[in-house]
């Protein structure tokens, strides 16, 4: 490790800690409270990265394995009172087995056709949350469902549980870092550029996308569990195709394919959500307005975007020419 | 009971035939999986409503709620679609999503959640076929679908432009070669196909009633449809249409009514597994 | 690549190769035997149907007749990766390279079979998983030393030019430590000069004791580094033999050169 | 008729064309010749303006159209056939003569330009309510010359016709192309083979590494051979 590196590492630790650290002072509840469904809209939104920016699989399912996660969290905590980590480990496990089968068939299928399984996999989701009355509790949800001790500490005070989230946060940062900067990571982002590459590397396509499909859909699953936790009622209609929407647009806005832009488009689009609250029953409708916007504006992402331009702006102007042929894409324009 | 679930489901499918025809076409030569589809629908029920409110015949308003929707597209086109022609079609798919999150919530803002009722000349006679009912407003939709649907096959297959469209969906820089303008060819494709959508929309208005988000699972069968017909084939999305609506009468009649997306669902995964060139189309090799 | 033989030995054939696109054939019934320490030519105009034999051959490409067979194990369904890891690595016409990685990246998912992926190594890095990344790390530099490219290891892609690609995708091929490599057009594009410098590389995989498979439109440089030349037109063998005999044959120049005149 | 100056051109970052000129006149039959990948279908997309020109001129008919829209070329009079056919392929042999038809730059008696077009391809009579895709590689390149020829074209690009045909078809394909600049179409051919292209051109280029190398202002025996040298680099008698 470099110099710089170990620094750069130090910093982020730095960062970490003082985040925890500094949550445990938060005094305006509305602002915890925020504060936590943010944390927890990141982890879901790095889970989506996995699929959509390391593997290029479209997820519009993704509140499907949240919604399981939470679910396995509120039946195996209510109905078979299992301890809140215990059935944190379970539901980790059944969104990741999830995953994997619902990647069996799709990790054959690409672009649109990808993109409305996933959907149809959120839909089946819901429908039998909504419907199968008996286990889900129908649309009435879950009631009652624990929120955990930390050891002694007991998690129902806000700020202990943003410091969890946080920490959780920071533990899925760092797994995502160390896999995408792996030979796993490597076999993701090439299959995503050129998957005839990956063929001839000898990198086995499909098995690499189920990897992808498992974890994505466990680290999902784990933000459900969070949010069950934390909420200790769940009801269908948190984890319905808006949420998969909104998820997916999260990512790309931020920027995919990278770690920072998922949470700073998590971040932007809670700043937004929370600040439209002032124009009420408009909010939505500028929502979408802004999404469009910001998708034709910026179809890149923010984050590389902007990336892209401090780079710029710091390079010497020998180098730029390069940067400006990499900015377009390699396409080629067509008179009109 | 077996032939009314029949009928029910064949008068729904026409229904779902005609959203998925646009759907269709605008996959076919955009390359767009428009996730705003079903709000055109939404789109053209309001329209419906508010006209009937001016005391306008319920046809008439009908036929107006084409322009309507048509209007709607066309600006949305221009400031959600059109900027991203060259873009992948990933961010064309979230672009139709944020304009599908505007419109729902517009509508809603504007016309407020409540379902409102939208009343027609036929909606409370039904006539008796062969012992089965069917309100002539159900009879209505499946004439005015497949009226539709037939004239735009009519002039996909036999006129100039719809030579010009289906040249510019095979193979878009041949065709410009020959003279298609193809962006202009996809504005009009997009607005045409929204606007079919808007007609539906102003259907079913008086069976389901108007609420905004009521676009959403419209937009959803549409994509199971297309799928089971084959992307971009426009046959197979009008028998696509029937099969699902009979599917989803068959589900709601024999097993929950509360199950039904997720049957519906449940067949698009089969259909994607073993046939994902769809019901009608032969395989085709991939090609390195 | 220490595989060194003694002898020349068939390590893969390939028989009765049919591939057909729709009504038409690309590539009927053709056969071939690559043999150990020979760089095996493969010619034939445009649309000959090369390029639909050479994706067969890597697995790409499911032949509609025929199978493979490497180091006697017949391939019945191959799936691409599978010819990678039976030792057949290949390169493209239209070079295939990773746009938003470095070039030493693009290397190092070449080494991919060779790799820790073992997800407890991966999450703990431990010593294990540290050793095979830096021995794949210098065995990548190395290659692209071999290449005389190694100054460009940390750039993109996107500031190569052509040449340099190409050397890349080479080394790329050769991090799978293949037996069998496959060469589609590796001259396409560049100038005599380079041209004389890939094919002396090609000599120089060559000697290592791996046997090369050469598409080439460059007549003269096949011609002189082939030990055999199979000749394709419309999607069937024409001819097959050593350079000399391939010069001589009359139909490979009315293939060549177009039989629609004199000739 | 047709002027190029000084055209740069490329996919992406990778530039193909370099500083090329050439010129075609009125009713002039002009190869193009050279191996694989030296730029000959790029220099025809960026005429057509599939491709964006980077640096240069395109003159036509005394006017600049190095910036128009593909799609207004063949208003123009210019027609492009494109390598590997291209044909739509779900559309029958008549819709795709029909599409150029309908985009031509005056309107055409359509029964005879297809009498016209079907005189000198007599194969595709039988075949006018076949899908594109059925056909032959043979007829589909008859097709793909039909349908740029049907519009009454001042001017024809043509990518590669041989490519992938039997030597029989070539011939057939050739003499046709032969005909069709006997009665006045200026043509632009660029060929790989370059045999058959000899036969017909009256004067030709010989391009590599994009740019042109050789310009040939009569067609001989001694050619071929000259031809031969620059770009099959093979020694054949």
């Amino acid at each position: 490790m470099t110099r710089a590196r170990k620094i750069y590492f130090l910093a982020i630790a730095a960062i970490c800690i003082f985040g925890v650290y500094g949550s445990l002072y938060l005094q305006n509840l509305y602002l915890l409270r925020v504060a936590i469904l943010a944390v927890i809209t990141a982890i879901l939104a790095l889970s989506v990265d996995i699929l959509v920016g390391y593997t290029g699989q479209i997820s519009l399912g993704q509140a499907g394995f949240f919604g399981i996660g939470a679910y396995v969290m509120g039946i195996l905590n209510t109905n078979f009172h299992l301890p809140f980590w215990i059935s944190l480990v379970f539901a980790i496990l059944f969104t990741g087995f999830v995953g994997f089968v619902l990647g069996l068939p799709t990790t054959k299928l690409k672009g649109h056709f990808l993109g409305i399984a996933t959907m149809g996999f959120g839909v089946i989701v819901n429908g039998v949350l909504n419907n199968w009355t008996s286990v889900t509790g129908g649309p009435n949800g879950i009631r009652g469902i624990e929120t955990p001790y930390f050891f002694s500490i007991s998690l129902e005070y806000g700020n202990y549980f943003l410091g969890f989230a946080l920490a959780s946060l920071f533990v899925v940062i760092l797994l995502i870092f160390l896999i995408v900067h792996s030979p796993i990571g490597r076999a993701w982002r090439c299959l995503r550029q050129d998957e005839i590459t990956a063929y001839v590397a000898g990198i086995n396509v499909y098995k690499y996308k189920l990897i992808a499909f498992m974890l994505s859909g466990g680290i999902a699953g784990y933000a459900g569990s969070l949010f069950a936790g934390y909420m200790t009622f769940i009801s269908p209609e948190t984890f319905d195709l808006n949420q998969s929407i909104s998820l997916i647009t999260t990512v790309i806005m931020g920027g995919s394919g990278t770690l920072l832009g998922p949470l700073l488009g998590t971040a932007i689009l809670s700043f937004v959500n929370e600040w439209l609250r002032n124009f009420s029953e408009l909010r939505l409708v500028i929502y979408g307005f802004i999404l469009v916007t910001m998708i034709t504006l910026l179809p890149e992402g923010i984050y590389p975007f902007f990336k892209r331009k401090i780079l710029f702006f710091f390079t010497s102007k020998k180098k730029k020419r390069s940067i400006e042929t990499e900015g377009s894409n390699g396409k080629d324009v067509v008179n009109e | 009971m077996f032939s009314q679930m029949v009928v029910n489901g064949l008068a729904n499918g026409a229904l779902y035939a005609l959203i998925a025809l646009g759907l269709t076409l605008i996959y076919g030569v955009m390359n767009l999986s428009n996730f705003a589809q079903g709000e055109f629908a939404m789109v053209g029920a309001f329209a419906a409503y508010f006209l009937k409110q001016l005391h306008m015949g319920y046809l008439l308003t009908v036929i107006l709620s084409f322009a309507v929707a048509g209007v709607v597209g066309l600006i949305c086109y221009f400031l959600a679609f059109y900027p991203l022609r060259r873009s992948n079609p990933l961010n064309m798919m979230l672009s139709s999503m944020g304009v599908s999150i505007f419109l729902v919530n517009l509508s809603q803002y504007i016309f407020s959640p409540t379902p409102k009722v939208v009343e027609t000349p036929f909606s409370d006679q039904s006539i008796q076929i062969l012992g089965v009912y069917l309100s002539e407003q159900r009879l209505l939709i499946v004439i005015v679908s497949l009226v539709l649907c037939g004239l735009t096959y009519w002039v996909l297959e036999r006129s100039k432009f719809g030579r010009s469209v289906r040249a510019a969906s095979i193979d878009p820089d041949t065709a410009m070669l020959y003279g298609i303008p193809t962006n202009k060819i996809s504005m009009i494709t997009f607005v045409v196909g929204v606007a079919l959508t808007g007609i539906a929309g102003a259907l079913t208005a008086p069976i389901y009633n108007v609420f905004p988000t009521m676009g959403i699972s419209l937009t959803l069968k549409a994509f199971v449809v297309v799928v089971l017909g084959g992307m971009g084939n426009i046959v197979g999305a009008i028998l696509g249409g029937f099969i699902i609506g009979l599917i989803e009468s068959f589900s709601a009649g024999y097993i929950s009514t509360g199950f039904q997306d997720a049957i519906v669902f449940t067949i698009l995964f089969l259909v994607l597994i073993f046939r994902p060139q769809g019901i009608l189309s032969k395989v085709r090799g991939e090609k390195v | 690549m220490e595989r060194m033989s003694l002898m020349n030995k068939v390590i893969m054939s390939a028989s009765n190769i049919s591939v057909r696109f729709g009504g038409l054939w690309a590539v009927k019934d053709v056969n071939m035997e690559v043999e150990t320490n020979q760089v095996h030519g493969v010619m034939g105009p445009n649309g000959a149907g090369k390029s639909t034999f050479l994706n067969v051959l890597s697995g790409l490409q499911q032949p509609s007749n025929g199978y493979l067979k490497i180091s006697n194990q017949k391939i019945v369904k191959g799936k691409p990766w599978k010819m990678t890891e039976l030792g057949l690595s290949r390169s493209f016409q239209t070079v295939r390279l990773l746009p938003e990685m470095s070039v030493l990246e693009n290397v190092l998912v070449g080494g991919h079979l060779y790799a820790s992926k073992n997800p407890l190594n991966i999450l703990l890095r431990t010593k294990k998983y540290r050793n095979t990344e830096k021995v794949l790390t210098e065995k990548a530099c190395d290659l692209l030393r071999m290449m005389g490219i190694e100054a460009k290891a940390d750039q993109k892609i996107t500031g190569l030019s052509l040449q340099e690609r190409r050397r890349v995708e080479i080394a790329r091929s050769l991090m799978t430590e293949p037996r069998i490599l496959l060469l589609d057009e590796p001259c396409a594009g560049l100038n005599p000069h380079e041209t004389d410098k890939i094919a002396q590389m090609i000599l120089t995989i060559k000697s290592r004791g791996i046997s090369v498979i050469l598409v080439e439109h460059n007549v003269r440089m096949i011609l002189s580094i082939s030990d055999k030349i199979l000749v394709l037109d419309h999607g069937r063998k024409i001819a097959e033999g050593s350079p000399t005999d391939i010069t001589k044959d009359e139909g490979v120049i009315k293939a060549y050169l177009g039989g629609a005149a004199h000739a | 008729m047709l002027e190029i100056k000084n055209l740069v051109s490329g996919y992406g970052d990778i530039v193909v064309l370099h500083q090329l000129s050439l010129h075609v006149n009125q009713g002039e039959i002009v190869g193009i010749l050279g191996a694989n990948g030296v730029g000959k279908t790029t220099l025809l997309k960026t005429i057509s303006g599939l491709l964006k020109t980077r640096e240069g001129t395109i003159t036509y008919s005394e006017r600049e159209i190095q910036n128009i829209s593909p799609y207004k070329e063949l208003g123009l009079g210019i027609a492009h056939v494109p390598q590997g056919r291209h044909i739509f392929s779900k559309m029958t042999v008549l819709e795709n003569l029909q599409i150029s038809l309908d985009n031509a730059r005056k309107k055409l008696n359509e029964k005879q330009r297809l009498e016209y077009v079907l005189s000198l391809f007599p194969e595709l009579k039988d075949r006018l309510n076949q899908a594109g895709g059925t056909l032959s590689g043979g007829e589909q390149q008859m097709l793909a010359i039909s349908r740029a020829l049907i519009a009454d074209p001042t001017l024809i690009l043509l990518d590669e016709p041989s490519m992938g045909l039997a030597p029989i078809v070539v011939q057939n394909v050739f003499q046709a192309i032969k005909r069709i600049s006997d009665s006045g179409t200026t043509i632009l051919l660029v060929e790989q083979n370059a045999v058959a292209a000899l036969d017909i051109v009256k004067r030709l280029y010989v391009m590599d590494m994009g740019r042109i190398v050789y310009e040939s202002q009569q067609i001989d025996e001694k050619e071929l051979e000259k031809i031969k040298e620059v770009y099959l680099g093979m020694d054949v008698s």
